[in-house]
């Protein structure tokens, strides 16, 4: 969520502390999740650890472009979602751990980051079952009139199973508020898209429901933000679903477990020169928004709290045995 | 007071009085708004709420529970109607990886109340829609798996089911919606989403059912009393959590007991009432317990083959016999 | 399946008797379905009744543009592509009885007609479902080099499944010897297609899948016969799936049961003046290809048949009840 | 002659010999050949075999089964990977409604003897990726279901799958993929889909289980022999056709019956063993069978409460010795 005031900085659509802002959070998630990863090996996380590392720009880009009031779903792939919109690093690390005090508990891990306060609903494992409530929670703001639109991100692979046909379909027959934002990076898990995609350009399957899309440069985190602009304003002002397809790359294997042999490590390389965090500090020193040392700034604090979390959740507790059985129910149950 | 109303009438009062009671209760399926619903329970509601409440939806069930549990999650409180819960195994991803996991996996920081109306039934519609799987939804943590048989029953579990927090798979029969029972005169006639009851006593054998099970128990118990047979009959009623200690209690006293169902006998819902009383009532058991089922056949179109596929009346009174006729003093302690 | 001589009757693409063939089929499937609704009001059929009323043009135009060789899968609504790939209609009708003699021993009924000799791998009721096993016929045929082509029919209904989404992609991305043959006939049920899909041409969705489609009058035979050959051409030659869209309309009720309140009385009216057998008929008179007499004689022989197959149909037996259990298995099972 | 292999090795093996004999057979599913499978079953096949036998399918569990239902009407022999089967649901109409239905349906003019492998198991994966659904399948006429514990079982089932005319869901077990085995040294080495084994003889106690719990039955059985305990361990192997006469005729040795399962107790393929054993060898049971399965919960993320959740060797010990502490005398007829 941009700051209110009018006054923008040259040459971007944003004032300078929010363009900080933004750099801080991309700084965040990258070096959150080069910790993860560390952790990971260490033991301290365990089962599956998917890293975002090469796309933040798309989680900071598109989040600063909502209100507060907006909704977020997205896929298992969630630590710049959680961390974009504010989730405190130290309760995210903590729920890697599976510790008491982590964002859902210690209950769902890495893949099911959500903080209700915050409109976020989750990440979710299941491809693709996540679009469909995505959906609903869209037609409950229409339906209520409460003016929320919904940020729904998935990938490439989702775009192939009936659960996304269904969800644009219903959308767009409803005519809610929702985008649907489309992370495609080439690939899913290991099977590259023109493998299994009968468009490369998902952008296109947004014709079969006559529903607007975009295709745009993820690794842009200012036209990430800009182009989500204009589709969040597309749905407020009651013109139904959108659909964006972002370009973008992960520089790191599908999950800690995958040996990465579908790809080259020349294409990789390729990609790094995309990195959206370099890309955007160049801009930003280039048009002389910040100076090195202010960025050296940003990015030591940013260290310290990366290692603050990391000790918040070392130091945190397991969630208590006794209560394993809470939240199977709501409403209580009395047969046993 | 209380009025004799069918089970179709019961369930279109307690959809219309919640309707009425809570703005952000619809209803939502495939045609149940201009066609009126296959089985009729919706019509007229679509010229009396409008289209904003009774949603028209496409053929994609994995998507309407799935957008209904968004709307269950965004504060409405849907209902959605499954044709048949036959075509509910296109949705089942939703139904137990999402619905019923959402409270817990998030640590209890939201719920997704959806309520899923389904209909189980025959009639001589052959193998994909003649099935019912019950046992499947009783099998997941999350779920609360309701399968009445008495239009109160109908009543008064959807409106409960529409007033609480967990998610519900609430599961009609196409061959009961005409039968016909007492229900009470009272807009907030609500039930609990849980235990089974016991509807008629007799202190020979036990019979556990649900749903159509129900109407057959009492067929067969009527005939049987005749003999001077007489059936303990208890409704399950609901099916998750289940109430299997009403039937350990009645049988601590019968001391036989069989269940009646409609679904496959293998994995059927009576193996496990069968598992649970035999750990229940291991020492008053005086015979095996019986499974009345299905035969284990893709359902046949024809009718005569359809018709020895499903339990009846006769089927259940042979279960009956099949129990008494073990002669515990012969029972050797090997 | 046309007769391969290559003379042509003016003004036609095929020779007399393969016109009047398509007449009498037509005219069968008509007077079939006429006959079946009778029996269906006394009783002897029960369960579900998909007439095809109105409908028949696609299905006689269609398969007479196949071989032999090539498949055919159908929804529920399946009496026309049984009548038109010639399976017997008193073994049809004998089925819709749920006779032993029935073409699928009286198990199947009315949504569930095959003759796997014929290559008709079914009628199947659930909606979309047989998309997928279509997919997989058009997949080995490919594999395995036999230039089947697959005739694959659903709804504007099925459109909205997610199935439909799977197995179009799939087939796009194998590029699989498949038609899609899409009977737009408004309603799925007694819903308008307008409430239910977010494009009224049921051929956009093909987009999706930069798969080719083309709309076509699905109640003109000739046309229907035209078109799909363009298409079996096209899947033959090796260049992937089509889509067709063939718009028609529905004379009678969504099945036996259906009270019709979704629509009026004058809209079934109008569109009955596009009823595919009087406009065959009277092109057929028009360019004289045929005379009344002629029509006349396939009238009387037709009514002779279709009486035939239910005086076949009611004499037929039922299945015996110790075969319940037969078919459940392919390979024994000794255990109990 | 046999050699000592692990499953994963056992099944590569199946896979390697039934595609070298039968040029038909193909391995579809998503990321089977790139990437090597997620269970790294097929890795290397993709460069052995090529594009043409081994499919990298979309995610679209739904159209992947389906397609592969429709290759085996057409002649081919496909073996689909469902990465695991958590994502069996979005499947299972095709499974259900289609693959297990139309040789019936059609009165036996087709079959559709598509192979599905998937995997259970689970390691922090939280909730949506650590159930098991055998007992959902067990329940279906038409499939087959194995769900083996050894390699050798795992070969020859796959083996024997491949070459019959039944759809067979084969599920396996991430957690046993390293476990090691003889496995005999023949092409032709099949084995019948059907049956369960006697793996260990004792006087005292029958375990029944399958898969992963086959070795917890062995630990915990290793252990209690040093007490003197002596358990009977019967590998069912195959869940449909489901052989519990071979545990009946096993509990009229023992007595007594422990049954081991990662599914959910309620409704888990427990419940079915113990129905049927009450029937099968009512007058033989000393004490109540007991169920050892798994916490009726989504299962969580974190490392101890998942563990609390499934049984281990000390779950299996103790439910061991609940149906030994049971003293027979003490029963009461009542
Ligand atoms: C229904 C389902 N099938 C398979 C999987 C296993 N899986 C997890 S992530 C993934 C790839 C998804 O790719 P994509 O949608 O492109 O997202 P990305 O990981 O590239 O961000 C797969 C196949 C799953 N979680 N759910
Ligand atoms: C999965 C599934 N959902 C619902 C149904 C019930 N149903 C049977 S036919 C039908 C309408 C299908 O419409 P369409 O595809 O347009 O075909 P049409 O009947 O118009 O030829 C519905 C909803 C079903 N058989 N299967
Ligand atoms: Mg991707
Ligand atoms: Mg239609």
């Amino acid at each position: 969520m941009a700051s209110t005031k009018k006054s923008r900085t040259k040459g971007f659509p944003l004032e300078k502390s929010d363009l900080l802002d933004m750099y801080r959070q991309m700084y965040l998630i990258r070096e959150f999740e080069n910790s993860s990863a560390e952790q990971y090996a260490m033991g301290k996380i365990a089962g599956f650890l998917h890293l975002y590392i090469g796309e933040e720009a798309i989680a900071v880009g598109s989040i600063k472009a909502i209100e507060e009031r907006d909704h977020v779903l997205g896929h298992y792939r969630d630590h710049g979602y959680a961390l974009a919109l504010g989730l405190d690093p130290g309760e995210v690390m903590a729920e890697l751990f599976g510790k008491k005090t982590g964002v859902t508990g210690g209950r769902g891990g890495s893949m099911h980051l959500a903080d209700a306060s915050k409109n976020f609903w989750g990440g979710f494992a299941i491809v693709s079952g996540h679009l469909l409530p995505s959906v609903g929670l869209a037609y409950a703001s229409k339906y209520m009139n409460e003016d929320r639109v919904v940020l729904c991100y998935f990938g490439d692979g989702a775009t192939n199973a009936g659960a996304f046909h269904e969800a644009m379909n219903m959308a767009a027959v409803w005519e809610l508020p929702i985008i649907f934002y489309c992370e495609n990076n080439l690939y899913g898990m290991g099977t590259a898209v023109e493998h299994v995609s009968a468009v490369q350009e998902m952008a296109k399957k947004a014709l079969a429901y006559d529903m607007p899309s975009m295709q745009i440069d993820g690794q842009n985190v200012i036209e990430v933000y800009e182009k989500t602009k204009e589709a969040v304003e597309h749905c407020r002002s009651g013109k139904g679903p959108m659909f964006i397809e972002a370009l973008t790359y992960r520089f790191r294997g599908h999950s800690m477990a995958d040996p990465e042999q579908y790809r080259e490590r020349e294409e990789v390389e390729q990609y790094r020169a995309y990195d959206p965090i370099p890309l955007f500090r160049d801009r930003l020193l280039e048009e002389k928004v910040v100076t090195e040392d202010e960025l050296e700034e940003i990015h030591k604090a940013v260290n310290e709290q990366v290692k603050a979390a990391v000790k918040f959740a070392d130091e945190s507790e397991n969630p208590p045995l006794e209560t394993l059985a809470d939240f199977v129910y709501a409403d209580p149950i009395t047969v046993r | 007071m209380a009025r004799d109303i069918t089970v179709r009438d019961a369930l279109r009062e307690a959809l219309r009085e919640e309707m009425d009671r809570n703005e952000n209760v619809i209803l939502m399926g495939q045609d149940i708004g201009a066609y009126g619903g296959s089985y009729v329970v919706t019509a007229g509601f679509l010229d009396e709420y409008g289209r904003q409440r009774i949603v028209d939806t496409p053929i994609a069930e994995n998507g309407i529970v799935g957008s209904a549990t968004g709307m269950a999650m965004g504060g409405m409180r849907p209902v959605v109607e499954l044709m048949t819960i036959n075509f509910s195994l296109l949705a089942i991803d939703q139904i137990v990886n999402h619905a019923a996991k959402l409270y817990s996996m998030f640590n209890g920081q939201y719920t997704a109340p959806v309520v899923i109306r389904t209909a189980a039934g025959w009639g001589q519609l052959a193998a994909t829609h003649s099935q019912t799987f019950e046992n499947w939804y009783a099998h997941v943590p999350g779920l609360r798996v309701v399968m009445p048989a008495t239009p109160a029953d109908h009543k008064g579990f959807m409106k409960s089911a529409l007033r609480g927090n967990d998610p519900v798979m609430f599961i009609e029969h196409s061959l009961i919606y005409r039968n016909r029972g007492e229900v009470p005169d009272d807009d907030d006639f609500t039930l609990p989403l849980e235990g089974s009851e016991v509807r008629r006593e007799g202190d020979h054998v036990t019979i556990a059912c649900w749903s159509r099970g129900y109407y057959l128990a009492v067929e067969a118990a009527e005939e049987l009393a005749k003999e001077g047979i007489e059936c303990e009959i208890v409704d399950m009623r609901v099916l998750r959590p289940m109430d299997t200690e009403t039937v350990a209690e009645s049988v601590r006293k019968t001391n036989r007991l069989v269940v009646v169902e409609e679904g496959w006998k293998t994995l059927g819902v009576g193996s496990e009432i069968a598992a649970a009383i035999q750990e229940q009532a291991f020492d008053h058991l005086d015979a095996p317990i019986e499974r009345v089922a299905s035969q284990e056949v893709p359902v046949p179109y024809n009718r005569e083959m359809e018709r020895s596929v499903f339990p009846d009346k006769n089927k259940v009174i042979e279960g009956v016999r099949t129990v008494l006729a073990k002669d515990v003093n012969t029972a050797t302690v090997s």
